[in-house]
């Protein structure tokens, strides 16, 4: 949390000094980069027990990042993680654990895929108008766990989990020829969008094309950020977050906040696949991407619920994603990247830790020896203008 | 039996927890039966036959008494029939009254605090250590502890007991020792002190007491509660009525005190009155206008103002800057919002004022609330509840916890609010504050308002019998009286230790 | 559900806590939903929804998950929450295989379970002595088991006479026991189709027909787990530190110690569903075998209320629907169809009775839903068939009154000597 | 990116596979293509390359993958599986030089591009006549790993050969998952109990169409002594699966490695294929095997296989691919 509380400006003896702000840049940073050198000596030594080069692979990677077609595909990546990452982030700020965002964001691409190939509409209506019912769809399958968990006090771990594989289902079956879908060789797919339902990017030349959806994505980041921090909704989602005992002695009704919290997760995760199906594919196929529900998960974790925490992990992630594959042409065994995907995760958030207590440490110290100094100036100034006395 | 005293955060708590080897000390020593010990953890300090009772009752809720009784002793008896037979003669043997297979979320504080009691007697302790046992309990259980103590004591056990309460101590102790920001300013004996030079060594100043001295009270009802009723259903014990036909009627300026033994209902009428609760019969009108089926957030807005009883449950978010506790429960007004919109710049600059005008010792306001002294919390929340100068406050166990000087400033707040109009329902377990600042007071029982009495002229004792069922209708107060023989648990009354301490507050 | 009481049968009845249903009205309750199955057997024909080889499938597809379940429900006994369970069944798999191959099954379990229990470790570190949020450090466990699994197979098992690097050498099994005359009595009996006698000797059935002895382990883990956690001062002790860690502290109890060793023992329980994978399921290691069953376990363990006897409820739910939909799913689900709008009808009629209209009507649309569904088709089409086990399990779970209680302390950081 | 630089004519790097989902190690058209692979890297003496894909990816980084493969110099290169399709139909167009061949798909079409195509239907036509007649209680079985359109071939031609030949023989038919959970390929305990499943209800011949989830289909099988035919490759021949070899009747292979081969040879030779090549029945790209001497044995079934077969050839009979 401490990365929330920004100095005010009016505040004057709550007003971090120079010094303190420096500290708390440093504590801030200082954790993840930490984290970083952790995870990349623990790869090192697995490599070394292993007989294999400790450096070679790093080198390698940051190498094969530097081409410009990587540098795209590492974005436009980050940019699904992105989204998909924000959505668990709500949740997680709601100490709603979101599992579902898998199935609701495939689910969502799939009905916005079917939708969008349905009819044509001018440009920026048609794509408007798939964004919308993706977000639809996302919103309302994760309101049925919204609903299960208000109404019937069913766990949204499990029920999420579940309806993740109910999507399977339900898409599986609306994608057979008989329903919506078509077969287009071995693949089935839901036909393509008319090309006024695709999201222009921008062409960087050799490297390819980076999604357009990044400016929906940055969008979002900002929504999201402004809308925890800076309105009322969002400070009583925090504060349910916070302690829902608490919030709902403040007025806030849990039950609706966490409906609404859950319907907003998963509209933002209905969105989590119109970057490759808006940008890219432009149909719902066998073979669209599965899984960035669980990478979000990841990703919201190491970027700690905030915005821009995000942006870096999704980056990070996308990487080790996308450079990890030039391992594999040199011999390396591309599982080095998991491995360090996974210590990453543990390092960042072990060192996160370890500056957070170290944080807290020295505020209470702080608040204790303020205490103190204020007690040994000014002892006992408190009840002088009490009169006593019993009162039979 | 030695007694220690001392401010909020004199040291007292963690001095124990050193003896209890809960933490380690930097420097010096502690001797056990003239031998020099170094305790590492609770089980070395068990192992020498001492026993704590702590501030906050150690105990886990889903688990039964005796198996929070024989936890990290199962060497001792097993964790079957044989410790269930060793818990019932420790219990009858001292009177504890204590049931061994319920779960202990089904007891109220007073019987908790009794289990605390059994789990060290189950050990063998011979010392003791009570860190502020008496908090929670009325009168007549606080009677009924210390006739359990003395009987300890008379088999040799040694007792270390904490209390904010000087009287209590006062009447209990044998030996005093004055704490004061980490040493020992005093040792005293209790025959050479009174409550006021006990208080004075504490804190350097005299010893407040809650007092109301001309009556605000108009005849302008600002609340009125009428047929209010109650019911939860729970899988353990069916429906429930919580709140049976309760009504009341509070004026400005007036102060509504409501005395009961915890678990008797109040809770929930202060959550049926805050709108936690749906009530299913009755009525509530704030000024002029039926409240009864408004949300918690209207009710704020509409000038009702909550100091709840238990502060980091329901009324702070310990993990956030001041700042942000001071928006809590007030988002919708000013200066925390404009439309949709926070004002954090605003708030803060409020933060800012209230840690001044309410004397919340604090560095700054973007710390967490967390890491504020249980004392200092308390009053940002008298502050914030203030600053929205409500119509209506509840206050339950405003001063909870608080030291002696805290203490009067949160009175003096309540005083200074209903000189000007504020109408207050308090809740407090302790007698002399409902008693001290109350215009008019009433007594719950079993989810009842089962009788008033005229805080002019009522004792303690004589609102505790009540509270306990054992009185009901207009109590007065009679000369003498040493209130009921015995209350309605059938425990044995010891009402001559309240006598004593009674007499202290003169 | 009630089948899947039944093949709870050998877990205690008793551990459902504060349950008000004696271990006679458990029997009936029991006895009661087999007659509904069996009665919907009888009008549907679909007579694989009791077969012997249905249950001993179901017992088979369940064992995993329970097992995974029975890890959870230790580590959050004792307040860490295990979402690496997953990552944990993984390393059981691949260290079960990789011993069972070269020094025979058994020595495979036992190494299955260190892999487990080596997860574990990892997530004590993590979440006990860093006090991680456990939810991070699981997620960060399951990426690492794929990664290193992964790895360890290219150096290991593909250079195996027989194996790859996805998949070992076969490994080989353990053995099975079939009662001898009581199966085939069980067998004959299930296959006169009789009202009840047949579904009753269906469940005997396949419960002692070809049952590995790695099953028997599982299965007699459920009692054993609910003995050692309520019935001895260690499981007291381990229970203590998910509901309420500083008492148990200031009782002398090392809490660091207890939640390290019941998240180890978590993970030997996961790493033991790994094996069972392995050695019993197939009789190889192969990559993605696990396949989300840890996160299924998870499940089954919330199902059941953070007890064994309710968790094994829970799994053996999944095993049923799991192995419902892999034996001819199309038409035994269509006639589960018909049990389901019956269950829901009798829900209508309870819900009416406590006068809760809204839920009534709910389950009374769903019911008849269902009911006109089950009319309208006479196979349910594959791809629904699939999705059986959850939706059975989200309609299951929305039905029962919510009366989950998670230990209080559970998912907390918790660090000595600093509980207020 | 950097594909300016590259430089592949200077030396011979020879080919490159491409995996699908499952990779190397799952016993289906992965290892088949990878024995192509083999086959000429001995033959032609350089080292090829095989990559594998990571889960949940999508076509950018296969196009990627597949422009890496090529950037470095390897031609042909060859993405197994239909997955490949739209990849490959970006990368042949950005590298004209490079001949890529795409297996198990005709959609996409291109001068540098090669369509390796399979009638897995007429090589389950086959099975379906075994199996008809092996078998002895009149009921057969069919598990398929995911249902997907190509599993659904094999289902449908094995389908209309048991029926072709006794109408009254019951086929069970059983999928494991539904995409795009791949399990169904990956779980043998899954094809075990679907298979015990289909024994149960009297099954004696299982054709299992489910990679490496048909091992537990096998076993299942041979525990009980029944009949089973494998897939893709002679499974007969299978070290794995050499415990339970004599319950394998016959399997339906698919000449993946000869086709990899094939493209790579054509390309070696300076005469690079193009276009749609189809592996049927004719051209041997599918075909029953016989390795199983017991097979060989049941004169009867293998004459009516033959039959079955010059029919098929000779367009007497027409297999459909769906079902
Ligand atoms: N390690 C430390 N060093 C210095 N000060 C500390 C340390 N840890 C905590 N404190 C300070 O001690 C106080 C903690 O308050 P605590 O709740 O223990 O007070 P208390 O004595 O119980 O007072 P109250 O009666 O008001 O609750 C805070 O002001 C906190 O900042
Ligand atoms: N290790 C420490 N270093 C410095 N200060 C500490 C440390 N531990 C506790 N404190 C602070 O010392 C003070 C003494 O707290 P303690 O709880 O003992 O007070 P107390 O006398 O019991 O108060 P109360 O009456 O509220 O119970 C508190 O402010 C506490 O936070
Ligand atoms: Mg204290
Ligand atoms: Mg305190």
């Amino acid at each position: 949390m401490s990365d929330g509380g920004k100095p005010g400006v009016a505040a004057a003896s709550g007003r971090p000094t120079t010094r303190a702000r420096l500290d708390r840049l440093v504590l801030a940073l200082g954790g993840p980069v930490l984290a970083l050198g952790v995870a990349v000596l623990l790869t090192s030594a697995v490599l070394l027990l292993s007989g294999r080069s400790p450096v070679e692979p790093y080198v390698l990677m940051i190498e094969y990042a530097g081409n410009a077609d990587i540098q795209v595909l590492i974005v436009n990546q980050a940019t699904t993680y992105y989204i998909a990452a924000l959505a668990v982030a709500v949740g997680f700020r709601m100490n709603l654990f979101n599992i579902g965002v898998d199935g609701q964001y495939r689910l969502a691409a799939m009905v916005a895929a079917v939708t969008g190939a349905a009819f044509s509409l001018p440009a920026p209506l048609h794509v408007l108008v798939i964004m919308a019912v993706a977000m639809l769809t996302g919103a309302f399958w994760a309101g049925i766990a919204g609903i299960l968990k208000t109404s019937r006090g069913v766990s949204e771990v499990v029920s999420t989990i579940m309806l993740n594989a109910i999507a399977t289902s339900i898409i599986a079956y609306l994608i057979l020829p008989a329903q919506f879908g078509e077969q287009r060789g071995n693949n089935l797919t839901t036909g393509q969008i008319a090309e006024s339902g695709w999201f222009p990017g921008f062409d960087t030349g050799p490297g390819g094309v980076v999604y357009g959806f990044i400016v929906v994505a940055a969008l979002l980041g900002v929504v999201y950020w402004l809308v925890l921090n800076r309105t009322r909704f969002g400070f009583d989602l925090r504060a349910t977050g916070a302690s829902q005992s608490a919030a709902a002695a403040s007025g806030v009704d849990a039950k609706r906040m966490i409906f609404t919290s859950m319907v907003i997760s998963g509209g933002v995760a209905g969105l989590a696949g119109m970057p490759v199906l808006l940008g890219d594919s432009h149909t719902y196929s066998l073979v669209f991407p599965v899984g960035i529900g669980f990478t979000g998960i990841t990703i919201a974790l190491l970027g700690r619920n905030h915005p821009v925490g995000i942006a870096f992990g999704a980056l990070l992630i996308a990487f080790l994603d996308k450079a990890s594959a030039t391992l594999d042409y040199s011999g390396y065994e591309k599982e080095i990247a998991t491995i360090m995907q996974g210590l990453i995760v543990i390092a960042v958030v072990i060192s996160y830790e370890a500056v957070r207590r170290y944080g807290l440490r020295r505020q209470q110290q702080k608040v204790g020896e303020e205490l103190a100094a204020q007690a040994a100036s000014a002892p006992g100034d408190t009840s002088q203008n009490l009169s006593k006395g019993a009162s039979a | 039996m030695h007694a220690i005293v001392g401010e909020n955060g004199a040291g007292k708590s963690t001095l124990m927890k050193i003896l209890y080897g809960m933490q380690k000390p930097d420097e010096g020593t502690i001797t056990v039966d003239g031998e020099q010990v170094t305790l590492h953890s609770p089980a070395d300090a068990i192992a020498r036959g001492i026993g704590m009772v702590h501030q906050h009752f150690m105990l886990a809720d889903n688990l039964t008494v005796l198996e929070n009784t024989v936890l990290g002793g199962e060497s001792l008896y097993g964790i079957g029939g044989r410790a269930r037979d060793k818990i019932r003669e420790i219990s009858d043997a001292y009177g504890l009254g204590i049931r061994p297979d319920v779960l202990v979320e089904d007891l109220g504080v007073a019987d908790r605090q009794r289990v605390e009691i059994l789990k060290v007697l189950y050990r063998g302790a011979r010392t003791l250590i009570l860190d502020e046992p008496t908090a929670v309990l009325v009168p007549q259980e606080v009677d009924a502890l210390f006739a359990n103590l003395r009987e300890l004591k008379a088999e040799g056990l040694t007792v270390i007991f904490i209390s904010h309460k000087l009287g209590e101590v006062l009447s209990v102790a044998d030996e005093i020792t004055v704490i004061r920001r980490g040493t020992t300013v005093a040792s005293v004996s209790p025959d050479e002190v009174s409550t006021k030079q006990l208080a004075e060594l504490m804190v350097g100043s005299e010893l407040p007491t809650p007092e109301t001295r001309e009556s605000t009270v108009t005849d302008r009802p600002v609340l009125s509660v009428e047929g209010l009723t109650v019911h939860t259903h729970d899988a353990e014990h069916g429906d429930r009525t919580v709140l049976d036909d309760v009504g009341f009627t509070i004026h400005a300026g007036e102060v509504l005190g409501l005395a009961g033994v915890e678990g008797n209902g109040q809770t929930e009428l202060i959550e049926a009155l805050i709108g936690l609760k749906h009530a299913d019969a009755g009525t509530i009108r704030l000024g002029d206008e039926e409240i009864t089926g408004w949300a918690t957030r209207r009710r704020r807005e509409g000038g009702i103002g909550y100091i709840p009883e238990d502060r980091h449950r329901h009324g702070l978010l310990l993990e956030s800057p001041l700042w942000e506790n001071r928006i809590l429960g007030h988002v919708t007004e000013q200066p925390n919002s404009r439309g949709y919109w926070l004002k954090p710049k605003a708030a803060r600059a409020d933060t800012e004022r209230i840690v001044e005008e309410y004397d919340v010792r604090t560095p700054g306001i973007e710390v967490t609330a967390g890491s504020l002294s249980g004392g200092n919390q308390q009053k940002l929340i008298v502050g914030r509840e203030m600053s929205h100068h409500p119509r209506f406050l509840i206050a339950a166990h405003p001063t909870r916890g608080v030291d002696v000087g805290a203490q009067a400033q949160i009175w003096d707040q309540i005083r200074e609010a209903r000189h000007e109009g504020l109408a207050v329902l308090l809740i407090s377990a302790d007698l002399d504050e409902l008693i001290g600042l109350s215009d008019t007071l009433r007594v719950m029982y079993r989810g009842r308002l089962v009788a008033d009495a005229d805080p002019a002229t009522i004792t303690p004792e004589e609102l505790g019998t009540a509270m306990t069922g054992a009185a009901s209708g207009h109590l007065e107060h009679e000369e003498g009286d040493a209130a009921t023989g015995s209350d309605a648990d059938g425990r044995p009354d010891a009402a001559s230790g309240a006598q004593n301490e009674e007499n202290e507050h003169e | 559900m009630s089948t899947a009481t039944t093949k709870a049968a050998a877990a205690p009845r008793k551990p459902v806590g504060r349950s008000r249903l004696s271990l006679a009205q458990w029997m009936l309750v029991i006895a009661a939903g087999l007659a509904l199955f069996s009665l919907v057997r009888l009008i549907t024909d679909a007579n694989g929804i009791t077969s012997t080889g249905q249950v001993s499938a179901a017992l088979r597809l369940a064992v995993p998950i329970g097992l995974a379940g029975l890890g959870g429900l230790w580590a959050e006994r004792a307040g860490v929450i295990n979402i690496g369970l997953e990552g944990m069944m993984i390393l059981g798999t691949w260290f079960g295989a990789w011993a069972g191959v070269q020094w025979g099954p058994w020595t495979g379990v036992i190494m299955g379970i260190v892999g487990g229990a080596l997860g574990g470790l990892i997530h004590a570190i993590a979440t006990v002595t860093f006090g991680v949020n456990h939810i991070v450090s699981g997620v960060a466990i399951n990426i690492l088991a794929v990664g290193v699994t992964r790895y360890l197979s290219k150096f290991t098992f593909d250079t195996m006479e027989g194996g790859t690097e996805k998949q070992s050498p076969p490994i080989e099994s353990i053995t099975s026991i079939t009662v001898p005359g009581l199966s085939d009595w069980m067998r004959d009996l299930n296959d006169k189709h009789w009202f009840f006698v047949s579904d009753l000797a269906g469940v005997v059935g396949g419960v002692v027909t070809n049952l590995s002895l790695l099953t028997v382990v599982a299965l007699a883990l459920v009692p054993f787990s609910w003995w050692v956690l309520w019935r001895t001062g260690f499981g007291l002790r381990l229970r203590s530190c998910g509901e309420n860690p500083t008492a148990a502290e200031s009782l002398g109890v090392n809490v660091y110690r207890y939640k390290y060793l019941a998240v180890m023992i978590s993970g030997g329980f996961a790493g033991l569903g790994g094996v069972f994978l392995a050695e019993v399921a197939a009789n190889i290691y192969q990559e993605g075998q696990t396949g989300g069953r840890g996160y299924i376990g998870l499940a089954a363990m919330i199902f059941g209320n953070w007890m064994p006897g309710g968790m094994a409820m829970g799994a053996g739910l999944f095993g049923y629907a799991d192995s419902l939909n892999l034996r001819g799913g199309g038409t035994n689900v269509h006639a589960l169809l018909l049990f389901l709008a019956i269950l829901l009808a009798l829900a209508v009629v309870w819900e009416l009775y406590r006068r809760k209209y809204v839920t009534a009507l709910v389950a009374g649309v769903t019911g008849l839903g269902l009911f006109a569904y089950y009319l309208a088709v006479d196979e349910v089409p594959s791809q629904f068939v699939s999705a059986a086990p959850y939706v059975a399990t989200l309609l299951v779970l929305s039905l029962s009154a919510q009366r989950l209680r998670m230990p209080k302390a559970n998912g907390r950081p918790y660090r000595k000597g600093e509980g207020k | 990116g950097t594909s300016t630089e590259s430089s592949g004519e200077s030396e011979d790097k020879g080919a490159a596979i491409a995996y699908d989902v499952g990779g190397r190690g799952d016993q289906s058209f992965n290892d088949a293509a990878y024995a192509g692979l083999s086959k000429a890297e001995k033959e032609f003496g350089w080292d090829g390359e095989d990559i594998e894909p990571s889960d949940g990816e999508s076509d950018a980084d296969k196009a990627s993958r597949l422009n890496e493969l090529a950037r470095l110099g390897y031609n042909p290169v060859i993405g197994v599986g239909f997955a490949y399709a739209g990849p490959i139909e970006e990368a042949a167009k950005k590298n004209p030089d490079v001949t890529f061949g795409l297996i198990d798909d005709e959609t996409v079409t291109g001068d540098n591009i090669v369509n390796m195509v399979f009638s897995e239907e007429q090589g389950s036509y086959l099975a379906g006549v075994a199996a008809a007649h092996a078998t002895e209680t009149d009921v057969v079985g069919f598990v398929g790993g995911v249902e997907v359109p190509l599993i659904k071939k094999f289902e449908a031609g094995f389908v209309q050969g048991v029926q072709d030949t006794d109408p009254d023989i019951e086929i069970k038919r059983q999928y494991l998952t539904q995409p795009p959970n791949m399990d169904g390929f990956s779980k043998p305990d899954l094809g075990k109990e679907a298979a015990r499943g289909q024994l149960d209800a009297d099954a004696d011949v299982i054709y299992h169409a489910a990679g490496l989830a048909g091992q537990g289909v096998i076993e299942a099988a041979a525990d009980r002594d029944r009949w089973v035919i494998g897939v893709d490759s002679d499974q007969y021949e299978q070290k794995t699966l050499a415990p339970y070899k004599d319950n394998i009747l016959t399997s339906m292979t698919k000449d993946v490695p000869d086709a990899v081969y094939n493209l790579i040879k054509s390309v070696e030779e300076d005469d690079p294929q193009s276009g749609v090549i189809r592996y049927n029945l004719e051209a041997d790209g599918v075909a029953l095997s016989d390795s199983n001497p017991a097979y060989q044995e049941m004169t009867e079934l293998t004459e009516a296989v033959e039959q079955a077969k010059a029919d098929i050839v000779a367009g007497k009979i027409e297999v459909s691919p769906t079902p």
